[in-house]
């Protein structure tokens, strides 16, 4: 059993080893990784990692009652997280590949909503800018909604 | 009166300069009213948004929540994992 | 580039080496491994080449046409493939995972309509039989529909 | 007359035994007159099922579609690939 949170990058293999068996022969892995967004050089994930690990697990449970023959397994990233590594990695294994798509595509969109971790991305100039849910960078204090 | 755990998370973090701060409010009090009493005590809240995102005990609740002795109530940024 | 078709062991790694970008923040994969379903202990995979890699071209170049945007790569093996191996894997890269999804998804099911190949089931009692497409064993020649 | 190529996958190659055949068929023959010409000289070819999937240069056709001297002609068991 892998962490759900980790500060060292993500291996996927050590994720897929977690979830396939010989009974499910269909695999499908999400993976985000940090996009060169303008002059992003890296963004540095932080989280609430008591609730997040709790929100993984309600996930998770959800995501096994909705497809029982699925296995499904996550790890975030956090901390400083350079452009073109991964920040997240999904991996759900089924013995069909329509549950293993639908796993995964529903864990990616419960993460984005629910788990209590932000961004900040860093700048090639040096600066850095904490990102909203929209994407969009949130300069100072009093632009949120 | 009952004592809760306020943590501030990322640019919330930034903005009050702390993580985490004591608060006192009577045994009746909601997410809301802990939300007032941190902007009075803790000098960068007043910066907070009006109406944040907020969790007691791990899990996201609205405003109008009631707190007791010992809670945990945590105030977070827009969320943008993944 | 890959080749499309290997009868090596399919390294998703270098599959997605192939795809991956700073432009790209999300990535699904999809590898279909050999089942074992009742006694199966290998599958032996062949393939009509020529034909099959023409395939291959039409259908990523049909995908790049609808989803401008996404890398696509996929790879699959033949010859013996022992239970839990990959037979199949197709790695999709975008900026976003609608894409990446949407992407993976429509090969997979292109490659299950269109690919000139077959398997042939290997027991553990020894005996082997030929896969038809809804998965039932075809025992004679002339069970075919 | 025209000579095409008839190339055999899989099940139907172990039917066959075989896994190519040079046919020769009347310039205007379609797809299912090779496959009929097949039938009576490749041994095992009469177990091969009334209507089977067909390449013509490697790309499926239907059975009435018209070969040329040169094709090349597969006969496809039920796909299976992924």
């Amino acid at each position: 059993m892998m962490a759900y949170l980790t500060f060292h990058p993500i291996s996927v293999e050590s994720l897929r080893a977690d979830v396939q068996g010989p009974d499910r022969g269909g695999t499908c892995v999400f993976m985000g990784t940090v996009r060169q967004d303008d002059d992003v050089t890296s963004i540095e994930y932080s989280a609430y990692d008591e609730m997040a690990i709790g929100e993984i697990e309600r996930m998770l449970a959800e995501t096994h009652e909705r497809w029982p023959e699925a296995r499904v397994m996550l790890q975030h990233r956090l901390g400083m997280i350079p452009v073109g590594e991964a920040s997240i990695a999904i991996v759900a294994a089924a013995p069909h590949r329509d549950a293993a798509f639908a796993a995964c595509r529903y864990v990616i969109e419960e993460v984005k909503q629910r788990l209590p971790i932000w961004k900040k991305e860093m700048h090639a100039d040096g600066t850095a800018t904490w990102v909203d849910p929209s994407g969009k960078p949130v300069a100072g204090g009093l632009r949120d909604r | 009166m009952a004592t809760v755990t306020v943590r501030f998370f990322a640019r919330y973090a930034e903005l009050t300069g702390c993580e985490s701060a004591a608060v006192a409010v009577p045994p009746t009090a909601t997410v809301s009213d802990v939300l007032a009493r941190v902007r009075q005590t803790v000098p960068g809240a007043r910066d907070l948004p009006p109406r944040p995102l907020a969790a007691l005990n791990l899990r996201q609740v609205k405003l109008d929540t009631r707190v007791s002795d010992g809670d945990e109530i945590a105030l977070l940024p827009p969320l943008s994992g993944g």
